[in-house]
């Protein structure tokens, strides 16, 4: 077959190709190290490739061929690994900072690789040193005095240009270590052994890069920022420059940190792209450490945002069960620490939502928790025959069948009775909007799951969740209203009632209000709304309550609302957080809520509205001044209902 | 053990035992397996203590049993009761020595009972003298038969041809005593010595020479527990109760069981022999059981009367061993004679218990 | 005040019996048929105290009452001065005037018991006799039961017993007239009544459970559900 | 010339109410039965909740004596009533003209003995609360009966809420002195483990639940509800104690290295002489009346004689000293009633100023 | 072996000389909570799975303590996870690790 264009290997007359070998002892250490890392990731990405079950890897296949997801790989690929958008959103100067490094430094060895394609072409081939050529090519040739054309110091530019781009990202990196609080952080992750070694080389790659290519800048060319820096040599040292060392030095620098990598958080740089791949095709972590949790653990930059935003954090004694120790660990297969940390957490999502690559560490964590958990005995046998369909006067005429079964099953679960006022809550606006439901569980239901799930004990979840949905979907309705967030999660995500509509009731009564059979009055309480972890990051419901409640009262925001957040401290996904840490974690929720003195906290959650209820409200109140000694915490439907 | 601790308490609990001239009722349990025993308590009584004992044919159970198996209402027992006073009075008696523990602890309840409730009493009355013409006088003293003895047990020490020592090495013999639930535990100040730690067998062992021992569980009740023995169903508990026992007093090594309660004996007795034939574990030296006598046989044998005229043929487990320790002689060719040497067979032996 | 617990209070045993049960558990610790039963006379006492109405109902039906033994320890060691044992006596009592009895497989057993024990005292005067005592009934008597049980003339003569000989001693034959005084005392008292009470509802219920009397007396005699035992 | 105050008793209540009352002026004389001031507090050695030293507090008491005329070895042999005094003669022939006398007589331990089933004074390793703190003040070695035990129990409420042994009442100190006993034999003895046998746990002051949390927690106590049936002793000495696990529904045994009987409070005996002289009004339970619980807590029935500490009935030791000092308040009120014209130090500073 | 139609009943009192002190330790380390019940029994009284079988945290705890632990994993074994007696324990027990951990312990032979 005929190529599609052939290069003109022949130089061009810009320059002479000074060493027409292409090589020279200094590359020695980068061809090492950076042979020593290709060839280490080669034999990774098999391995992980091979846990990954056949099932799973046919998906990702097709998936580069589904266009949606082609195009939603590439776009990913630059806007986290190279522009890192995420960051940018939430701290710019963080996102200038990583962005600079990663984007700046792809554009060096991009344009590098031009040059090369432009001038030496036949330097391309590996067999005259393609693999290091480019990177050291101001190196190997000189300018050919009085030929050099404005495309030449275009590329000067250009080259000059980026590496200061990158210089400034290294700068602020270096900055960071010292005061990372000006770069919006407040804690940051201590780096292992390896993480050391490849970050100082990093931080001295760049600079080294500037010494090399200024000491050669009169000979090989060089622009604004590397001709300066040469006169000052010339003006320095006289007029011959001995330039061997530097180059040297930048090799053994380039050759450390490649080596160094693949035991380092820079592994990222290169896993973050297969996680992308595998997340963006739909791929679930089957076990903590193997297959597409490898990718995604290896894809973790330890940049540490989830530290700042893991509320367990309040007491610095927690920042060790962060998730970013957790990936760490994982790494490291340190079992013991695994399950510690594994069974701390409170499963709020936070860290998954914030962050930059999208790792999914609470699920992760789940995974963990069912190497140990699912084994466990349990016996739910009674399930089968004891869940109570719902009792006859509940339904509106069963007699007739499905067709006027009522439109609507409200499942309270386990929670809700622990507090009555949400049931009493709900029933009444129900009864006000006329709507004809059934009670599945008035007399006590068994539970959704979700808590076996977030404890690890999968398979006995399974058994309840098919208990309950033999009864749902018995009962012929064809929405189903939960009042708790942790089973709409679960109802929503793993049930697959087809045919009938999941609703949590926050949304369910914004229907009813726009649908007008709810009329609401409203009045001038200032109201915060606070969001459940299962509602919110759980179930991307953060909207309509508010909508409803904006209707109500005064609607006023939350130091952190939304994705941001804050766990109530109640969580269930916490195994083994005592009583006392629980209450420092609700403390430092409610003064978030407060921040902008409410009235009232609303929640839409029993657990929440349990947990705030508690003594931690009193010591909020006392703390946050006169104007607030006095708020009081409601449930969604408690303040809905005293409005209709 | 710190035995000033229990004479302290012995101290305490001393009841007036009349001296003479007792009303004497028997006990169906006593009568049926151990007719000898109550032979022989009123032949000491009578000739070796010279006492007046008075028996009549006319009087009859107390219905205790019946009572106690919740088969007869309380009424009905008192009435008998009743009856028997009547009897008592009839002939000029005041003082009431009963042979049954069931029956004593009955008796001590019906007239705990008339006291709190006279009107009860009244109505028994009325009943009495329907029913059988009959007029009763509560009896001045009430008193257990192995009060009796316990009272005159130094007197018989004093005629004791043997003594409650084993005669080979010298060591007084070590005693288990087992006293009938209702004798105290329902009325403590009824009893000799109260209800924990009862005097009644244990002076009769130290006064002829025997050693008491205390085991955990020496208060525990032999398990015949009425409907749970009368019935085959029930029987696991009977046994059960007795084997707890047992196990308790392994470890003391006792050489004899001295009871004063009719069925007591034949419980601890004969379960001996069940948990050997069905367990193949039995609790006395080599294979024997450990010997289960009631008082009037203890007291007959220190009197020095033929084993086998006081009926320790009858019991399944074989006394040898214990009569060996006493130095008795004994013929064991006679053992399961009739009367005047008739020979009436011999029961088979067991599997396991000697 | 409930119907059951009034008749109960009309029994002088639970009148004697029953003061504030403060739930101790001593009656428990030393009971002998707690050990071997599911059973536990705390819980009993409490009930009683309780006055409910269902609860006593329950128990008079139940099989819990009838574990007891009647050895009176819990008596001794009560702080409260209450009497299980007795407590337990009346609730037997009530449950055979109401015809309770028979729906538990101990209480049942009260038919054969009130048969065997009555027809002793009535016809004999003694409520065990030895005549009646078989060994094929009571292996449990031992080799030298069976021996006795052939010869018991010969073995009460030796041992200087009466049996069914005039006059006083061991198993004498009680006079006539005296047996014809427990029969009037039985009549007046309510034994009688209770006899052909317990019997008539013996009978109900072996209809019930498809048995003649005879193959129903025998039922009872040798059943024990495992369910009674403790696990 | 000043009043007259004879105080009986000698304990906690008697000397608190003593210097009191000298402070005021007063001519006290306190006599005391035995040998030694300090009745009960003197024999203990940690007080709960938070354990602090008996002789200390003690010495406490003692140190604001001076002024005071102590009898020791002496008791009250005859009482006349005069018209607004008493005129008592004492064991040792000295005559008192009292204005007013105090009752601070106290209580006597239940005598354990008396619980035979629990054979106090019969088994080897049964022994009392008092036992304990005398065991603890004399040092490890100073009773036999307390042998290195590996398991050890303790048992509730001997002699309190138990008819049969003559008192229904509740004796308040129980619960709090075993569970702070058990703590303290754990810190004797780390791995021994230890037992409360319980029928509620009345901690019922401040700072008691956290005593009882620690026992759990810290000391990894076991508590059983449920009051000892029965003990009795093994062939090895050890004893097999039975009671009921209320909370299990079971009969349960343990067999037991030591055994502590909870002796709960019970009127004193001598103070029930003195009663007896004086006529004084005493309630069933053998405690003296008071003329009215809430506001006349430490007046007797008889004028001028007045009450104070457990004479009226199980008290813990703060509100015993509170009582005490609630007596001398009554006292001076019904004194400067009584003899408004009497110079005591006190009315001499009122006229002063 | 003569058979009499009847035979030895198996004891249920508890005895707790039978105790496994160093398991009960070992669950102690893993959820020290366990100490801290006081058997007011909050836990069984909202139990979601008491409902249907019985089940109680209170009960299992007391059957730990009382060497039975076959008997305290049969009355956890329906257990939900739900929460409901974390929300409601007066001591604060975190009853759902303690219910992992005991079945950890004494449930993996």
């Amino acid at each position: 077959m005929t190529p599609l264009y052939i290069l003109p290997l022949q130089t061009a007359p810009e320059v002479i190709d000074r060493i027409p070998s292409g090589y020279s002892n200094f590359v020695i250490p980068f061809v090492v190290g950076i042979s020593f890392m290709l060839i280490w990731l080669t034999v990774g990405l098999f391995r992980l490739m091979a846990k990954i079950p056949a099932r799973d890897r046919r998906r990702l296949w097709k998936s580069f061929f589904i266009p949606k997801i082609a195009l939603k790989n590439i776009r990913d690929l630059f806007c986290d690994c190279l522009f890192h958008t995420k960051i940018w959103k939430r701290k710019p100067l963080l996102g200038y900072m990583h962005s600079a490094i990663a984007f700046g430094w792809f554009m060096l060895i991009v344009l590098g690789h031009l040059e090369v394609a432009l001038f030496v072409p036949k330097h391309l081939a590996w067999t005259d040193g393609g693999l290091f050529y480019p990177i050291f090519y101001r190196f190997f040739v000189w300018i050919n005095p009085g030929h050099v054309s404005l495309r030449g110091w275009f590329f000067f530019f250009l080259m000059d240009f980026f590496l200061l781009y990158v210089l400034t990202g290294v700068g602020m990196a270096i900055f960071k270590r010292f005061r990372s609080i000006v770069l919006g952080m407040r804690h940051t992750t201590k780096p292992s052994l390896a993480d050391r070694i490849a970050l100082y080389s990093l931080w001295l790659i760049f600079p080294l890069r500037l010494l090399a290519e200024s000491f050669t800048a009169d000979l090989s060319g060089g622009s604004f920022l590397t001709v300066p820096v040469n006169m000052l040599w010339h003006w320095i040292f006289g007029n011959n420059l001995y330039f061997m060392p530097v180059w040297w030095a930048y090799s053994i620098c380039l050759g450390l940190f490649f080596a160094a990598m693949p035991f380092s958080r820079y592994m990222h740089i290169l896993t973050e792209v297969l996680w992308i791949l595998l997340r963006n095709a739909g791929l679930q972590p089957s076990h903590p450490r193997k297959g597409v949790a490898e990718a995604e653990i290896y894809a973790c930059s330890s940049c540490g945002l989830c530290l700042d935003a893991c509320p367990m954090n309040v007491q610095k004694k927690n920042l060790k069960y962060s998730s970013v120790y957790f990936i760490r660990f994982l790494r490291r297969h340190n079992e013991k620490k695994i399950n510690d940390i594994a069974d701390k957490c409170l499963m709020c999502d936070k860290c998954h939502a914030l962050c930059p690559v999208g790792v999914d560490a609470p699920a992760l964590r789940r995974a963990q928790r069912a190497t140990v958990n699912d084994s466990l005995c349990y016996d739910y046998s009674y399930l089968q025959n004891r869940v109570p369909a719902p009792e006859a006067n509940d339904i509106v005429n069963v007699a007739t069948g499905i067709s006027d079964a009522p439109e609507v099953m409200y499942f309270a679960g386990c929670m809700t009775h622990l507090t009555p006022r949400i049931i009493k809550s709900v029933e009444k606006v129900f009864k006000a909007a006329s709507v004809n439901y059934v009670f599945a569980d008035r007399d006590g239901g068994i539970c959704c799951g979700r808590p076996l799930m977030l404890a690890g004990k999968t398979s006995a979840a399974r058994e309840t969740i098919s208990a309950n949905r033999k009864m749902i979907l018995d009962s012929g309705c064809r929405t189903l209203v939960l009042s708790c967030p942790i089973c709409y999660k679960i109802f929503k995500d793993e049930y697959n009632l087809k045919g009938i509509e999941v609703l949590h009731y926050t949304q369910y009564i914004k229907r009813l209000v726009e649908q007008g059979r709810l009329k609401l009055s409203s009045c001038d309480e200032r109201l915060v709304y606070h969001d459940p972890c299962e509602l919110g990051r759980g179930c991307g419901v953060y909207e309509e309550p508010r909508k409803v409640l904006s209707q109500v009262g005064t609607l006023v925001p939350a130091a952190k609302e939304g994705d941001e957040s804050i766990c109530c401290g109640g969580s269930l996904g916490s195994l083994t957080l005592d009583a006392r840490d629980r209450a420092k974690i609700t403390e430092s929720s409610l003064v978030n809520l407060v921040a902008n003195n409410p009235q009232t906290i609303v929640t839409a959650c029993p657990l929440c509205l349990m947990t705030f209820s508690g003594p931690a409200l009193d010591t909020v109140s006392h703390n946050s001044g006169e104007e607030a000694t006095d708020v009081k915490v409601k449930d969604f439907a408690e303040v809905i209902s005293q409005r209709v | 053990m710190i035995y000033e601790g229990k004479q302290k308490i012995w101290s305490d609990y001393q009841k007036d035992i009349p001296d003479d001239h007792y009303f004497y009722v028997r006990s169906c349990i006593r009568q049926s397996f151990f007719p000898a025993s109550e032979a022989a308590f009123l032949k000491i009584t009578r000739q070796e203590l010279g006492k007046d004992i008075f028996e009549t044919e006319h009087h009859t159970t107390c219905g205790g049993i019946a009572y106690h198996s919740d088969t007869i209402p309380q009424e009905t027992a008192m009435t008998i009761i009743a009856r028997q006073f009547a009897l008592m009075a009839k002939y000029g008696y005041e003082n009431y020595v009963c042979s049954c523990i069931t029956s004593f602890g009955l008796y001590c309840e019906t007239m705990e009972t008339w006291r709190e409730f006279p009107e009860l009493e009244a109505k028994v009355r009325e009943n009495l003298w329907k029913t059988c013409k009959l007029e009763f006088a509560k009896p001045k003293v009430l008193v257990h038969a192995s009060d009796l003895i316990y009272k005159y047990r130094n007197l018989i020490a004093a005629q004791a041809k043997h003594k409650l020592v084993n005669v080979h090495t010298g060591r007084p013999l070590r005693a288990v005593e087992h006293i009938g639930c209702h004798y105290s535990k329902m009325f403590p100040s009824k009893g000799v010595g109260g209800a924990e730690y009862p005097y009644v067998l244990v002076g009769m062992i130290e006064a002829w020479g025997g050693e008491i021992i205390d085991y955990p569980e020496r208060r525990h009740c032999c398990g015949f527990g009425f409907r749970q023995y009368l019935v085959k169903g029930n029987r696991g508990y009977s046994l059960s109760n007795t084997h707890k026992k047992f196990e308790s007093m392994e470890p003391y090594q006792p050489d004899l069981i001295i009871t004063n309660c009719p069925g007591c004996p034949y419980f601890l007795d004969r379960w001996q022999y069940v948990i050997a034939e069905s367990t193949g574990k039995t609790y006395g030296e080599n294979g024997h059981g450990i010997p289960v006598l009631t008082y009037e046989e203890v007291a007959g044998l220190v009197l020095g009367y033929d084993p086998w005229d006081l009926g320790l043929q009858t019991h399944q487990v074989g006394p040898e061993p214990l009569l060996d320790k006493m130095g008795i002689e004994y013929d064991p060719a006679r053992k399961f004679l009739g009367k005047d040497g008739k020979d009436i067979g011999r029961p088979e032996s067991c599997m396991y218990l000697k | 005040m409930g119907r059951l617990y009034d008749l109960l209070m009309k029994d002088y045993r639970l009148k004697e019996g029953l003061n504030a049960c403060i739930n101790c558990g001593t009656c428990t610790a030393i009971c002998p048929a707690a050990e071997f039963y599911r059973y536990d006379p705390r819980k009993i006492v409490d009930i009683v105290q309780s006055k409910d109405e269902e609860e006593i109902e329950k128990l008079l039906k139940s099989e819990t009452i009838w574990y007891c033994g009647e050895c009176m320890s819990c008596v001794t060691r009560c702080p409260r001065k209450n009497a299980p044992g007795l407590i337990v006596m009346a609730l037997r009592n009530l449950s055979i005037e109401l015809g309770y009895f028979v729906e538990s497989e101990k209480g049942r057993q009260q038919c054969i018991l009130t048969k065997d024990l009555c027809a002793n005292i009535l016809d004999y005067g003694y409520c065990v006799y030895p005549r009646r005592f078989d060994y094929a009934g009571h292996p449990e008597a031992g080799r030298v039961w069976e021996w006795e049980e052939k010869h018991l003339d010969d073995v009460f003569e030796r041992l200087g017993g009466n049996l069914d000989g005039g006059g006083p001693g061991a198993m004498r034959r009680i006079p006539q007239e005296d047996l014809d005084e427990l029969k009037r005392i039985f009549d007046e008292t309510g034994a009688t009544e209770r006899m052909e009470k317990v019997r008539a509802a013996g009978l109900r219920k072996a209809a019930e459970m498809g048995l003649t009397e005879e193959e129903f007396m025998q039922k009872i005699y040798t059943d024990s559900d495992p369910k009674h035992l403790n696990r | 010339m000043k009043n007259n105050i004879l105080i009986i008793g000698g304990g906690p209540a008697g000397l608190e109410a003593a210097s009191g009352l000298q402070r005021l002026g007063y001519n006290v004389i306190l006599i005391e039965r035995s040998s030694m001031l300090g009745g009960h507090l003197a024999s203990w050695d940690r007080l709960f909740p938070d354990g602090v030293s008996a002789r200390g507090t003690l010495k406490g008491l003692l140190a604001q004596m001076d002024g005071v005329k102590c009898f020791t070895d002496t008791e009250v042999r005859s009482i006349n009533r005069l018209e607004k005094s008493y005129n008592v003669i004492l064991s040792n022939g000295i005559t008192v003209l009292a204005d007013a006398v105090l009752v601070a007589s106290g209580f006597d331990l239940f005598k354990a003995e008396k619980k035979e089933e629990y054979g106090y004074g019969i088994y080897d390793h049964v022994v009392t609360n008092a036992d304990l703190e005398a065991w603890f003040n004399a040092g490890p070695d100073s009773d036999t009966r307390i042998d290195k035990p590996k398991r050890i129990g303790f048992v509730h409420c001997v002699g309190s809420r138990d008819e049969k042994s003559g008192c229904r009442s509740c004796s308040k100190v129980c619960c709090a002195t075993a569970v702070k006993q058990a703590c303290e034999m754990k810190q004797a003895f780390p791995d021994a483990q230890v037992y409360c046998f319980y029928m509620d746990l009345r901690m019922f002051g401040r700072h008691y639940e956290d005593l009882y949390l620690s026992a759990q927690k810290d000391y990894s106590v076991r508590f059983i509800r449920g009051r000892v049936a029965e003990v009795s002793e093994n062939v090895d000495g050890s004893l097999l104690v039975k009671a009921e696990d209320t909370v299990a529904g079971k009969p349960l045994k343990v067999t037991l290295d030591l055994l502590v009987l909870m002796a709960g409070m019970r009127p004193s005996a001598a103070g029930k002489r003195v009663g007896k002289l004086l006529e004084m009004p005493m309630e069933e339970d053998g405690f003296f009346a008071v003329r009215d619980g809430i506001l006349a807590g430490q007046r007797s029935g008889l004028p001028g004689v007045f009450l104070a500490g457990a004479a009226t009935g199980p008290k813990t030791l703060p509100e015993t000293v509170a009582e005490a000092r609630a007596a001398v308040v009554e006292i001076d009120r019904y004194l400067s009633d009584i003899f408004p014209n009497v110079k005591n130090y006190k009315t001499l500073v009122r006229e002063r100023w | 072996m003569v058979d009499f139609g009847f035979g030895l009943v198996p004891s249920s009192r508890i005895n707790l000389d039978l105790f496994d002190r160093e398991k009960f330790e070992a669950l102690a380390a893993l959820e020290p909570d366990v100490r801290k019940c006081m058997a007011c029994g909050s836990c069984a009284a909202v139990c979601t799975a008491g409902k249907f079988v019985r089940t109680s945290v209170r009960d299992a705890i007391e059957e730990l303590f009382n060497a039975h632990p076959d008997k305290a994993l049969d009355l956890l074994k329906s257990c939900q996870l739900c929460g409901k007696c974390t929300m409601v324990c007066p001591r604060g027990i975190n009853t759902r690790h303690l219910i992992l951990s005991i079945a950890k312990i004494y449930g993996t032979k």
